[in-house]
């Protein structure tokens, strides 16, 4: 029997990316694989659950968990990794945060449902199903995306949409040295993106923005802070240790990487410093200039809705049990 | 504001004439069509109108006279009128206090609309109460009327009397001290106007038929006060008031040994002469007192061809 | 002092502020309810915890439980938070572990549901318990103090802070917005209760400023821009052009003189208009400075360069006519302000029905002060406009007053001024003098006497509110006469009563820039306009902004002798605040921790007083603590929650929110 | 059931809305005690975190109250707040929170009566509305 640590990857409510980034480790997945047993990969190898089942409580050294959390069954996969892993370790911004998939918040699973099924043939999909007088359930979908921290207790915290596969490197080292810092910790610096900018001395001490720009409407310079040219640049807000990978393409940061650790609600602070860097000052003109941000909780919540404070969009009434 | 040129309305004011204007004020009637016709405004008479509310029903029963008054802007609203016109200055006041106490107290405004829900009506929405010396002052203008003049002024001095009721509460046809628009009407068209202290003073109203002494004494005290200051005439927009210190100088002569004999006239008038109009069709022919004054003031023979 | 450091202990105290908060909030059980909350020790209620028994009983309890966070619930904190403080302090606590809930201003006053008051209590002591425990020692900062004060305004209350501070020792900076100083008072005959001359007791002090070493006088100036802080503020004085050099002028008058206007024919705004000026003139014989003034607006020379300037003929080789003469920008530090701006007269033409402006017998009281002053435009000699000497006169009190289509307040002097008014005007005319008052007000020394002087005089009282001043006769004894019309309130008629002359007695107003004032200064208004005190009672002349103070009509009505014993409080705490050499600042400051800081500089326009420098060398922002003022606008803008504010820290007021919901 | 106590959680700035309260308090004028008062320096210094963290916290309204714009103790803290305010309000609309609920106010240190006024239609606008969450909110769930 092997001596190495065993470590896990699971994916709930995700793209796909977080799974890329492992395998971007290219050949680095060669020593990741000399260090540590992997013990669960579906995206990879086969595994069924009931090995993980079978496995004693505990036995896994760490979990890498991808994806939010809107299905019974993901929810109870969490769980059940949980009970098995010494370490559960949120990876990537869907995890972390909920996600691109966090924005489901902002309708319920009847409106979702009705959005995407109404009107076709068969009617929606049903959680059971009888066939040949056997009994297949299928996975509930949830009124609201939670993150894996919502569910079950996590360790550690790699951010981003992907992690850097360097994260990764530097998580599974950490893990394999012991060298893990305090419990809760996101495995990545504690300051913002503008720390690490190829562009930060190029930003103005004293910006004011008259309104704010897509990057189709203008011609983005290549130098100069894209917040000084008007863009809506997260950057100051999200937590460094991306490598400024957008930056370096010209865009400007959507915030993947999440908060810093003092802030409570990501979308709430990055709006709270870009609109107090607005120019105009009466009602009107505020309101005027505002119209630049025509979805404010698509720009400063894209990654982070299931995280904030609110959570969700209200919910109008009681809706139909599923 | 005085020579700003309001869009011409579609189809013209709607004129809500009231009690006074059909019978005892049909000068004031008479004057007013001539005049809005020299101005090239257009007049509709409100439909099926009822009477408007005003004095001893507003007194009485205040909730009943408000239905009243409802019944008749609710109507004005469905001839598609943003604003009613309305000379008498009781009617003025009545409907302009309904649409004020329809818009601020709720109680109010349910009962009105449920009664008018009741009678087949809509509600009053936002029917503007208008009254004509606002009207030729703001949407007319002092410069336009005096462009139109096509009379010279024979005259003799005036006092421009306003009256206690369309100043106050509410200021939006003069101010209710020392208002001056009708003043200012009666300059453009070139008639001397005196400073006159009581142009906003009790004429003695409906007191006359009631307590006489004492509104014959407020009345004799206005025809007083116009004389001393050198006053041939007064000019008023009221029909109560007109009515009130035009019948009763005979009276106040017998009583007080003064005579005064002093036109007592309609502005619409002054303004309608000026502007070329019959005497006959601006009801100058009706008046009881001064009527010598008048034959010789208003000569048509006399008539100065385009003065300008 | 004592950084806390174990368990956090908390005490609640709740006070009843007498049945001030008792009657309505339910002390006891939110007392009660606080000995329930985790890492309460001790909770208490008590009937005055301000009063000396109160603070002691805090104290000792800080001795013996060993408490080291306090919540007082009582009333506000801008009444007794420093109070509390100190007491905290006193035990050897920091100050700062202690936080006040306002169960009194916030509650008990505006609260009548005994049930629902006291829940809203209970709310508000628990965010507090939960906030005080995070609560941090702080120090205060020190600040030194410039000894140098700015007086704004030169009537009688600026001249006489001014004159108390120079006596002192203390540098004074005199603005006056007028080319003389002198204010109102200037303009009065006689003051009342006293009969004294204004004149008289006014022109010395004027001269004293003027010869002054410690002050600085710069009339025809006004201030024009203030940045800083108490001890330390930067003023901006603007010097407008008077054309004429005040360190030349000789002050002989021979210019006014030699003006090619040979006739005075422009309105005198000292004499409100009832005499004439030349273009060139000196405001009033006394001024101070004794320099002329040239108005541009009808000087000749302004108006089409083509004069013959005789005047700087006469002026010779002194030469001190200069029309060339630009206003000029003084900068000056100073350590205290005080602000005398005095008032406005009621503009009497806004009561139309009074017929000033319409009837030229109508005067206003300013007007009457000049007419019965012996160096007036009559030189007292009350004639009227129409060239008539009164018979009669009628005093309406009130004008602008009590009254609410114009201002609501009582002006204060005005009874007073009308008694003295309709004192004289007997005293010159022999007229007979009716005063039409509302209520009589003569709450001051001798001035209720001074009333029952003028009621042996013969001056006719009559209780009512004039409804009308008009001209229409109803007799021949009416005939060229005013007539009040008024309801005789104590007869229970309504009266005619014609009249030669009326006297409009106007109240007092703020002044209509008082605002812009305000603003530079930034300093509070009261709704009706006057400059905010900090406290009715305990801090009559402090501002809510520290270092400046208030003395004299800009603050409220008052009286001559009420105004110069507020200038005299404003300067005493001017120079208790100087003499103090430093004050210590609220430790509310904002500070970057560091180590979040990610150089993003998002914070550095938030700061309007420059506080904030980005240093790039650390690549990180910088928070210069003695020009940080505390208002936490850059904390709230920071996206990284790097900056935190002392006594305002993120993690305080989640706890206050938290706290006030946690029983939702 | 007693009727509906909606819950208002205020930040004042400390120069004028908060001492605009402390005069309504010193004028005895009643109004409606379901405000809770948070004291911050300055509106400017309300964090949108704040506000988001009451609504979480079961605030059925949100009020904050600074000085008039151009009279701001700190100069220009006041239109922070209102820039982050406008911006706030399109947010939280969009998660579903009526716009009485949050509600941003100038009331200067004179306006005791104002405090009343607002307070008092606020707390009449939310009764009205009922409560921001009507129970623990039954959603499809595990």
């Amino acid at each position: 029997m092997s001596t190495k640590p065993k470590v896990a990857f699971y994916w709930c409510a995700a793209c796909g990316g977080c799974e890329e980034a492992v395998v971007d480790l290219a050949e680095g997945i060669l020593d990741v694989a000399a260090a540590v047993d992997i013990v669960l990969w579906p995206v990879a190898m086969d595994f069924k659950r009931q090995d993980v089942e079978a496995m004693a409580d505990g036995s896994i050294a760490a979990t890498f968990l991808n994806g939010a959390i809107r299905s019974d069954e993901q929810e109870e996969m969490a769980h059940l990794l949980r009970r098995k892993s010494q370490l559960m370790i949120a990876f990537g911004a869907c995890a972390q945060l909920g996600g691109i998939p966090g924005l489901a918040n902002m309708w319920d699973r009847n409106s979702l449902m009705e959005r995407i099924y109404g009107g076709g043939e068969g009617g929606e999909p049903r959680t059971t199903h009888q066939d040949n007088g056997r009994s297949v359930h299928l996975p509930l979908l949830y009124d609201t995306v939670k993150t894996l921290a919502q569910v079950v207790e996590v360790d550690y915290t790699v951010p981003g949409c992907p992690p850097t596969p360097a994260l990764l490197n530097d998580a599974v080292a950490a893990l394999v040295a012991g060298k893990l810092p305090p419990k809760g910790a996101v495995l990545a610096p504690d300051r913002a993106l503008c720390d690490e900018c190829p562009r930060k001395e190029s930003k103005p001490e004293k910006l004011s923005i008259a309104e704010f720009k897509r990057p189709h409407q203008i011609l983005i310079d290549h130098e100069q802070c894209l917040l000084a040219q008007g863009l809506m640049c997260l950057g100051a807000a999200t937590r460094a240790s991306c490598g400024a990978r957008c930056i370096h393409g010209n865009m400007p940061c959507t915030g993947c990487f999440g908060p810093t650790s003092r802030v409570r609600d990501f979308g709430a602070k990055a709006m709270s410093a870009l609109t107090s860097l607005m120019e105009a000052k009466e009602d009107k003109a505020i309101l005027e200039a505002l119209k630049s941000v025509p979805d404010p909780i698509g720009t400063f919540y894209r990654y982070s809705l299931p995280a904030s404070l609110l959570a969700r969009k209200r919910m109008e009434e009681t809706p139909n049990a599923g | 504001m005085s020579t700003a040129q309001k869009p011409a309305r579609r189809d013209g004011y709607v004129y809500f004439p009231g009690c006074a204007l059909s019978a005892n004020g049909i000068a004031y009637d008479e004057s007013l069509r001539t005049l809005y016709r020299l101005l090239g405004l257009g007049l509709r008479e409100l439909e099926d109108w009822n009477c408007c509310g005003a004095t001893a029903y507003m007194s009485i029963d205040e909730g009943s006279a408000f239905l009243l008054s409802a019944r008749n802007l609710s109507i004005a609203h469905r001839m598609g009128a943003e604003e009613v016109l309305a000379p008498c200055s009781a009617c003025y006041l009545v409907l302009r206090k309904t649409q004020d106490y329809v818009a601020h107290h709720p109680s109010v405004r349910r009962k009105v609309t449920e009664s008018l829900e009741r009678a087949g009506l809509g509600p009053l929405n936002t029917v503007r109460v208008r009254h004509p010396l606002e009207v030729l002052y703001n949407d007319v203008g002092v410069a336009r009327i005096q462009s139109l003049t096509t009379r010279k002024w024979r005259g003799g001095r005036i006092a421009c009397y306003y009256g206690c009721q369309v100043v106050r509460p509410y200021d939006e046809v003069d101010k209710p001290y020392n208002p001056m628009r009708m003043d200012e009407l009666m300059q453009a068209v070139g008639a001397p106007t005196t400073d006159y202290s009581l142009k906003t003073k009790c004429c003695g109203g409906s007191l006359t038929g009631t307590t006489a002494e004492v509104g014959l004494r407020l009345n004799y005290i206005l025809l007083k006060e116009a004389a001393r200051k050198g006053a041939q005439a007064i000019v008023t927009i009221c029909p109560l008031c007109q009515f009130n210190l035009d019948v009763y100088q005979k009276e106040i002569a017998r009583q007080s040994g003064e005579r005064f004999d002093m036109p007592v006239l309609f502005f619409t008038q002054v303004l309608g002469w000026a502007l070329g109009g019959e005497p006959r069709e601006l009801g100058l022919h009706r008046s009881l007192a001064g009527q010598s004054l008048i034959q010789r003031w208003f000569a048509a023979k006399e008539e100065v061809e385009a003065y300008v | 002092m004592s950084e806390a450091g174990g368990p956090v202990r908390i005490g609640v105290y709740v006070c009843h502020c007498g049945t001030n908060i008792a009657a309505v909030v339910g002390c006891g059980e939110v007392a009660d309810y606080a000995r329930s909350l985790a890492q309460v020790a001790v909770s208490r209620e008590y009937k005055y915890l301000c009063s000396e028994p109160g603070q002691e009983l805090i104290r000792q309890d800080i001795r013996d439980h060993g408490l080291n966070r306090i919540v007082v619930a009582s009333c506000s904190p801008h009444l007794h938070e420093h109070t509390f403080r100190a007491a905290v302090e006193k035990s050897g606590l920091n100050p700062f572990f202690m936080h006040m809930v306002n169960i009194r201003e916030h509650n008990s006053w505006v609260h009548e549901d005994r049930a629902k008051a006291t829940a809203k209590a209970n709310d508000m002591v628990r965010a507090a318990v939960r906030r005080v425990a995070l609560q941090q020692s702080l120090s205060r900062g020190r600040v030194e103090i410039n000894p140098g004060v700015l007086v704004v305004g030169g009537g009688i209350a600026g001249i006489h802070a001014a004159m108390t501070l120079a006596n002192a020792g203390k540098k004074v900076h005199l603005v006056e917005r007028q080319p003389s100083i002198g204010g109102h008072m200037a303009m009065f005959d006689k003051t009342f209760p006293t009969l004294d001359c204004a004149a008289c007791i006014l022109t010395p002090k004027m001269s004293s400023v003027k010869a002054h070493p410690n002050i600085t006088l710069w009339s025809n100036a006004e201030v024009t821009g203030v940045a800083g802080y108490v001890g330390n503020f930067d003023v901006k004085v603007t010097r407008w052009p008077r054309y004429i050099d005040e360190d030349l002028c000789t002050g002989c008058l021979q210019c006014v003189e030699a003006c090619v206007y040979k006739e005075a024919r422009f309105p005198d705004g000292f004499n409100m208009g009832l005499s004439k000026r030349k273009p060139i003139y000196l405001p009033f014989p006394q001024a101070v400075p004794q320099v002329p003034v040239i108005d541009p607006e009808t000087c000749i020379q302004f108006k089409t360069g083509k004069c013959k300037k005789t005047c700087v003929a006469a002026c010779a080789d002194r030469q001190a006519i200069d029309f060339q003469q630009k206003e000029k920008i003084e900068q000056i530090r100073v350590g205290a302000i005080v602000i005398a701006t005095g008032f406005q007269p009621f503009d009497a033409s806004r009561v139309p029905y009074y017929g000033y402006g319409v009837y030229p017998n109508v005067y206003t009281s300013l007007e009457v002060e000049r007419l019965v002053n012996a160096s007036g435009p009559t030189g007292g000699d009350v004639v009227l406009r129409d060239g008539r000497r009164p018979k009669s006169v009628g005093v309406i009190h009130c004008v602008g007053s009590r009254d609410v289509d114009s201002n609501r307040w009582c002006s204060r002097v005005c009874c007073m001024y009308s008694l003295k008014l309709a004192h004289l005007l007997k005293e010159h005319t022999d007229a007979e003098i009716f005063n039409f008052y509302i209520d009589m007000r003569t709450p001051g020394k001798g001035f209720e006497e001074f009333y029952q002087k003028l009621l042996n005089e013969g001056v006719h009282f009559i209780r009512g509110r004039v409804a009308e001043v008009t001209d229409w006769a109803l007799d021949p004894t009416e005939e060229d006469k005013l007539v009040l019309r008024v309801e005789d309130t104590l007869l229970g008629t309504v009266r005619r009563i014609p009249v030669d002359m009326v006297v409009l007695s106007v109240g007092l107003e703020p002044h209509a820039d008082a605002g812009e004032v305000r603003r530079l200064f930034n300093i509070s208004c009261a709704s009706e306009g006057f400059f905010l005190e900090r406290h009715p009672k305990l801090a009559p002349v402090n501002t809510f902004t520290d270092g400046i103070f208030l003395a004299g009509c800009c603050q409220g009505p008052k009286d001559i002798p009420d105004t110069v014993a507020q200038a005299g409080a404003a300067a005493a705490e001017a120079l208790a605040l100087i003499d103090a050499g430093a004050v210590e600042t609220e430790p509310n400051t904002a500070h970057v921790i560091e180590e979040s800081c990610s150089g993003c500089r998002t914070c550095v326009p938030m700061c309007p007083y420059n506080a904030i420098v980005f240093d790039a060398a650390a690549g990180r922002a910088r928070i210069e603590q003695v020009l940080c003022k505390g208002c936490g606008t850059c904390v709230a803008a920071c996206p990284s929650a790097a900056i935190g504010q002392h006594l305002f820290e993120d993690a305080e007021i989640f706890e206050e929110i938290e706290g006030v919901l946690a029983n939702v | 059931m007693s009727e509906f106590e909606p819950k208002i959680v205020a930040f004042f700035c400390n120069w004028c809305t908060y001492l605009a309260a402390d005069l309504a308090g010193t004028s005895r004028m009643k109004y409606a005690p379901n405000t809770r008062v948070i004291r911050v320096m300055c509106s400017g210094r309300v964090d949108p975190q704040f506000i988001l963290e009451a609504f979480a916290r079961g605030a059925d309204g949100v009020l904050i109250g600074g000085c008039h714009p151009n009279d701001c103790h700190y100069q220009e803290g006041n239109y922070k707040a209102l820039r982050r305010f406008y911006a706030l309000k399109e947010i939280v609309r969009q998660m579903g929170i009526e716009d009485e609920r949050l509600r941003l106010e100038w009331i200067s240190a004179a306006e005791g009566e104002r405090v009343k006024i607002v307070v008092n239609d606020m707390v009449g606008k939310i009764r009205a509305l009922g409560p921001l969450r009507p129970k623990p909110q039954q959603e499809v769930t595990a």
